[in-house]
């Protein structure tokens, strides 16, 4: 199989699992029991005409016509960027979403690199001193760090050095320009909070990732080589210990950094998608919660697109099948 | 002596399959390609050759665990080659299979006991104190203490497990025991004792065997026949004692002289070839010190050159 | 170093102990055992799986990883105790002075680096190579080992290879720095039939060329007889029996090697076996560990270890029968 | 089962893995007996709000009705309220004590629900292959593409977040894992020499099922639904806390968003659930990995 055609077949899988996404949230929504007229109506209150408004809102989501027709209608307006209205906020949920996914992604980005550099040294340390004292130690850092919720942990930063020692602002500040070193200083908390899991779940990984490589027959080749173990560790075990643990960096994007960001966006009330569709779960703004759960499919997919390109590129056994 | 089993142009082709929604046949591995031989009642037949020519497929495809794609297989008369699935029970009593690794071919999760007494359930096979006492007895048989039977299998050495693997094949009395590659995977001193206790049981219970291995100190023990493979057919076959001594074939002339003992080995240049597209006209042309322009055109036959040795050669 | 008979040695393993410390206990995979091996010969040791005599080769360049470790011995080569020297310069031994190839080419070389790179790799770590020039030598060292196209070769992937291919880039790699000895362990067993032949020729050709001194080792009667200039035979975690080839072939002393020349070459109608099974390395038995296999074992041998014996020149048994003591 | 035991036994030599265990039963018996101890957890009482545990104390202003005015008191903790009481006087033990049952009750049901779909979806799926296998493995790569915790708040959000509906949500968005872990090692299980065995004596297609496929993943199966609850736990605990679980029970995750409101005042209302659900977590955690190793292959 050639590289164009190994590439080509992940680029269908997938454009067909988009659509495949595309197609469930169009069933979730209208399996839902209500209409989002209902909801609209329900925030309205008394007074209104309520049939004019339900007709205007169903003609303005297209409820009114046969079913084979909004599906059609709603990927091809996915497709052309019209991601809907926001009724809460009163414009199209393209420009919500255009001026709030910074905010994620500067905590995204900020917690993964965080995590990768400090998960990728801190298992690759322990691999190397396994069972000493410090590899325990660490094991039992990394358990805590998997196992504490990270809501919690974000409470108990905020608890410890916002309220107790006035370190921090309890609420993150909007206003601070977007490179600043006050920006960082403001976002260390939210960065600690989300990136501690990710750290404790990577160390774990490159750890066990080292620890199987550094048992393989061409490891011993290359000690008997006369390598030094510096070369052994840092070439032979690292290159193959870091496939695995490249996907599986890539494919946590989903579970882990979409999860973890959406609530501590919420906890430090960072303007981001997270606390976005949470204000618009709140506010029964339909279309903002569909659009930030379509978001995230799609990036994840993104995602494991990357990770399988880079497969390629890192894993000679694929480029030449 | 009439034949147990009579295999007439056996094809076993593995499809290559490329894509998973609109999969298309990329081409096929020839594992097993045009391959007749019978076996005589009691009679072991030795299949040797190389890893990848097909042995392993030809075996599983006589007991029908894979498909055959064309020929024909006949058990005493009797047309195997299409039955279905639900008329095979009788055919899977006649013929059974011992495999080659010994921990992989028992359940780990099953005493070794539970794993003989399987054949019995799956046959009812008498009731829960009969099965016993069968299972019992089927482990005295194959030189095991019965005590063993409530053991697991990474509790026993890798001779017992085959033990017990021959037991099981035994649970239902076959008279036709595929042996795939039986003693490979163990000690030598361990081999002996398997091949003697196979012979021992040939002997007590007028079993045949089709026993394929690419060891040639093995087959020479326990075989009456023997079977050159190369790349899915058959390029040699005779009786034992003639073909160790008078080799014809250029392939089997090569594969003996490295028996131990042997001064001047011959040596094969290059590999053996894909069996997706392997060569034009004599499939071991390639490699063949004595090829001649013949060879490489036309396909050689298998003919019989006198009394029962047959060759896969232009140049006989 | 002398070793037993005078002969010029040029590395001779005395008393050598390699223990595995696991949790359910010792493994004693390598328990007091000596041998030499003399410049330009080759030296084969032989045993069934079990016997311990990869963990003897691994050994001899200090490969042993945790849960195993040399216990005690001597390991003497160019006037140096190996068991000695620090690390660091057993790591200029490895591959420089003594190289070694192992059974699993497969497993062997690493799949994400390219071959040119892997054996490059061995020269530089002990000798200061433009890179150039490095390359230069690889591509010679692939072509000694017979790879059609060494240029394209070079660049290409062990994945890429088949094998009986990958084993001869395996021989290239030790062949790298000539050392002067080198340590095959099993280098065709996971080989087919006609492939192992071609790397056996490789090995004869290659040891008439560079003069090395190979320890050579197998569980294959049928090569040691074609390749031995002298044999080990070694038996759960001991040697049993050594000498040159013939006097060990043709005039095998140890029950343990009669049993195995019987199981291998017999043509009678009954195949010799060894009754039983090959001992657990933890629970060893007391006293000679064959005994309970031993189709003539004694009182003495239940209760005993026996020394070695010496028959004539070069030729020692381990056994009661011929004294033992 | 003897092999059980064998399991059982080494499984036992983990010792994290037994304090987990140790951990999870005592919480068990508490979520159990708890309401035959306690006051009920949502019993309301403005006099006693947020007491502090024993031995700590916070001032607070209070109004007193006699005299009309702020007063400022310094609150004792009491051992009537060992863990002290929340801003609108709830007695903390009692609702962590109604939170280890929620939590249970979801880890448990929801992680029930999605070990069965998944494993039937695997074992159908490795099992029988080709069409049938690209069908159901696509369908679970469109299912693992949303993000866990983004499916679970679109599902609430429409369907509403009863605490039934918030478990069978859970459990029919968390399969996908195991689906894929069921399929792979089916597949590898698939073409061992003993089911080839079992088909040699004529074994139907659900003995092989029932009788080899399946008891040969269960370890599997049993260690990676260990590891699932924490996370089916964590989940409902996450709704919760960010407004979005079942406000008619008492769930750490509830008690722990009123507590970041107060985390001024009452620091240990967000401490405690917190704690908690650390400790269950960990304890789930431990236990898992303990089986995990305790089951590897070759262990000894």
């Amino acid at each position: 199989m050639s590289l164009r055609t190994y590439i080509a077949k992940r680029l269908l899988h997938a454009v067909l699992i988009a659509w495949g996404v595309m197609t469930a949230a169009f069933f979730l929504m209208r399996l839902g029991p209500n209409s989002p007229a209902d909801k609209y109506i329900a925030s309205l209150g008394a007074g209104h005409n309520v049939t004019a408004v339900v007709a205007a809102i169903e003609s303005r989501y297209g409820i009114d016509k046969p079913l084979h027709e909004q599906y059609f209608n709603y990927i091809a307006s996915l497709l052309q960027g019209d991601w809907g209205w926001s009724f809460g906020t009163s414009m199209p949920v393209m420009e919500l979403i255009k001026t709030h996914w910074i905010y994620s992604f500067q905590l995204v980005l900020l917690s993964s690199i965080f995590a990768i550099v400090l998960g990728i040294s801190l298992g690759m340390f322990t691999a190397v001193k396994k069972n000493s004292r410090a590899d325990h130690i660490a094991a039992f850092f990394s358990f805590a760090g998997i196992s504490i919720p990270h809501f919690w942990l974000g409470i108990m930063l905020i608890l410890i050095f916002s309220v107790k020692f006035g370190w921090f602002k309890t609420y993150y500040d909007t206003s601070l320009p977007m490179l600043s070193l006050e920006n960082l200083h403001a976002l260390t908390l939210p960065v600690f909070t989300l990136g501690t899991g990710m750290v404790a779940g990577y160390s774990r990984y490159v750890r066990s990732a080292m620890l199987e490589n550094m048992g393989k027959d061409f490891v011993r080749t290359a000690r008997a080589k006369g390598l030094p173990e510096r070369t052994v560790i840092g070439k032979h075990v690292f290159r193959n210990a870091m496939l695995p643990v490249i996907t599986i960096i890539m494919l946590d994007m989903s579970g882990i950094v979409f999860g973890g960001a959406y609530i501590t966006e919420v906890i430090f009330g960072i303007p981001g998608l997270g606390w976005m569709s949470l204000k618009a779960v709140f506010a029964d703004d339909y279309s903002v919660v569909m659009a930030v759960t379509l978001i995230g499919a799609f990036v994840t997919l993104l995602f494991n697109l990357l990770a399988d390109i880079a497969y390629i590129y890192l894993d000679p056994r694929i480029r030449y099948e | 002596m009439t034949p147990l089993v009579e295999i007439k142009d056996l094809k076993k082709y593995h499809p290559l399959r490329q894509g998973y929604i609109f999969s298309k046949r990329r081409g096929e591995v020839r594992a097993v390609d045009g391959v007749s031989f019978s076996i005589s009642e009691g009679e072991t037949l030795g299949l040797v050759g190389e890893s990848g020519c097909g042995k392993s497929t030809l075996g599983r495809t006589i007991l029908r665990l894979e498909e055959p794609d064309s020929g024909s297989i006949v058990f005493r008369s009797e047309d195997i080659t299409h039955i279905k699935a639900k008329d095979m029970k009788w055919w899977r009593k006649e013929a059974q299979m011992v495999f080659q690794d010994p921990k992989n071919s028992l359940d780990p999760r099953m005493t070794v006991g539970n794993s003989i007494e399987e054949a019995l359930i799956i046959h009812d096979m008498g009731d829960q104190k009969k099965r016993e006492r069968r299972v019992k007895e089927l482990m005295i048989k194959v030189g095991l203490e019965p005590d063993l039977m409530a053991r697991y299998p990474h509790e026993l050495s890798g001779g017992q497990q085959q033990r017990i693997g021959i037991a099981r094949a035994l649970a239902v009395n076959p008279k036709l025991i595929v042996a795939d590659e039986p003693v490979s995977a163990l000690d030598v001193s361990v081999q002996a004792q398997i091949l003697n206790l196979l012979a021992d049981l040939k002997k007590e219970l007028g079993l045949s065997y089709l026993f394929i291995a690419h060891n040639l100190w093995v087959i020479r023990y326990i075989s009456d026949r023997v079977a050159i493979m190369y790349l899915g057919k058959i390029v040699e076959l005779a009786d034992k004692k003639e073909l160790f001594r008078s080799p014809l074939h250029p392939y089997t002339e090569a594969l003996l002289s490295a028996l131990p003992g042997k001064k001047d080995r011959i040596i094969l240049k290059g590999e053996v070839p894909s069996p997706v597209d392997p060569p034009s006209g004599c499939r071991f042309h390639p490699r063949c010190p004595r090829r001649f322009d013949r060879c490489e055109r036309e396909e050689p036959e298998l003919k019989d050159i006198c009394k029962g040795h047959f060759v896969m050669c232009h140049l006989y | 170093m002398d070793s037993e008979n005078g002969d010029k040695a040029i590395l001779s393993v005395s008393g050598l102990r390699t223990y595995f410390f696991t949790k359910n206990g010792t493994v004693k995979a390598v328990d007091d055992i000596s041998f030499d091996l003399r410049k330009g010969e080759i030296l084969c040791i032989v045993g069934e799986s079990g016997s311990g005599k990869t963990v003897t080769a691994l050994s001899l360049l200090r490969l042993i990883e945790p849960p195993g470790r040399i216990v005690e011995g001597k390991i003497m080569f160019e006037e140096k105790n190996l068991l000695d020297i620090p690390i660091s310069e057993m790591q200029k031994i490895r591959g420089n002075r003594i190289a070694m190839i192992f059974q699993d080419p497969h497993s062997s070389l690493n799949p994400v680096l390219t071959i040119g790179e892997q054996i490059t790799e061995a020269m530089t770590a002990h000798r200061n190579l433009a890179k150039s020039e490095a390359k230069a030598q690889t591509i010679e060292l692939l072509r000694l080992v017979e790879i059609p196209e060494p240029e394209r070769r070079f660049h290409e992937y062990p994945h890429q290879f088949s094998g009986g291919m990958k084993q001869r880039v395996m021989v290239a790699m030790a062949l790298a720095c000539e050392p002067s000895v080198l340590i095959a362990d099993e280098p065709t067993t996971a080989l087919d039939l006609t492939i192992q032949a071609q790397i056996l020729d490789l090995f004869m050709e290659l040891r008439k060329k560079f003069s090395m001194s190979i320890i050579y080792i197998t569980h294959d009667l049928g090569v040691v007889s074609e390749l031995a200039d002298r044999i080990a035979v070694m038996y759960g975690g001991r040697i049993m029996e050594k000498g040159r080839r013939d006097d060990v072939l043709k005039n095998p002393l140890h029950p343990y090697t009669r049993g195995l020349i019987d199981c291998l070459l017999s043509e009678s109608e009954k195949l010799a076996s060894i009754p039983g099974t090959i001992p657990n390395l933890i629970d060893l038995p007391e006293g000679c560990i064959f005994h309970p296999r031993c189709i003539s074992a004694m009182d003495i041998c239940r209760t005993e270890r026996p020394g070695s014996s010496k028959i004539e020149t070069e030729h020692y048994v381990y056994c009661f029968r011929y004294g033992g003591r | 089962m003897r092999l059980a035991a064998y399991y059982w036994e080494r499984t036992k030599r983990q010792r994290p893995a037994m304090a987990g265990l140790a951990f999870i039963i005592f919480l068990i018996i508490l979520a159990v007996s708890g309401p035959f101890f306690t006051v009920s957890p949502t019993q309301v009482n403005f006099d006693e709000k947020n007491i502090p545990p024993p031995g700590f104390t916070l001032e607070q202003s209070i109004y007193n009705a006699s005299s009309g005015g702020f007063v400022t008191t310094v609150q004792r903790g009491t051992w009537e309220h060992p863990l002290g009481t929340d801003g609108m006087g709830r007695d903390m033990l009692a609702m962590l004590i109604s939170g280890a049952r929620v939590s249970l009750l979801v880890g448990l049901l929801a992680t029930g629900i999605a070990i069965i779909i998944g494993a039937l979806i695997g074992i159908t799926s490795a099992y029988f292959g080709g069409a049938m296998d690209s069908v159901l493995m696509r369908a679970t790569d469109i299912f693992m593409t949303f993000p866990f915790l983004l499916l679970l708040i679109l599902i609430v959000y429409l369907f509403g977040s009863s605490l039934t509906l918030i478990i069978m949500a859970i459990g029919l968005t968390g399969w996908t894992g195991t689906a894929r872990l069921v399929r792979s090692e089916t597949l590898s299980l698939r073409t061992r020499e003993f089911i080839m065995a079992s088909k040699a004596l004529g074994a139907s297609h659900l003995r092989i099922i029932f009788y080899h496929l399946l008891p040969n993943t269960l370890s599997s199966i049993i260690v990676l639904a260990t590891l699932s609850i924490p996370g089916a736990i964590l989940a409902e605990a996450a709704l919760s806390f960010i407004g979005l679980g079942d406000p008619q029970v008492a769930s750490w995750g509830n008690i722990l968003n009123a507590g970041q409101g107060s985390l001024q005042t009452a620091w240990w209302v967000a401490v405690e659930p917190g704690m908690m659900l650390f400790f269950t977590v960990l304890a789930f955690n431990f236990m898992g990995e303990g089986m995990r190793e305790a089951f590897e292959p070759g262990g000894d």
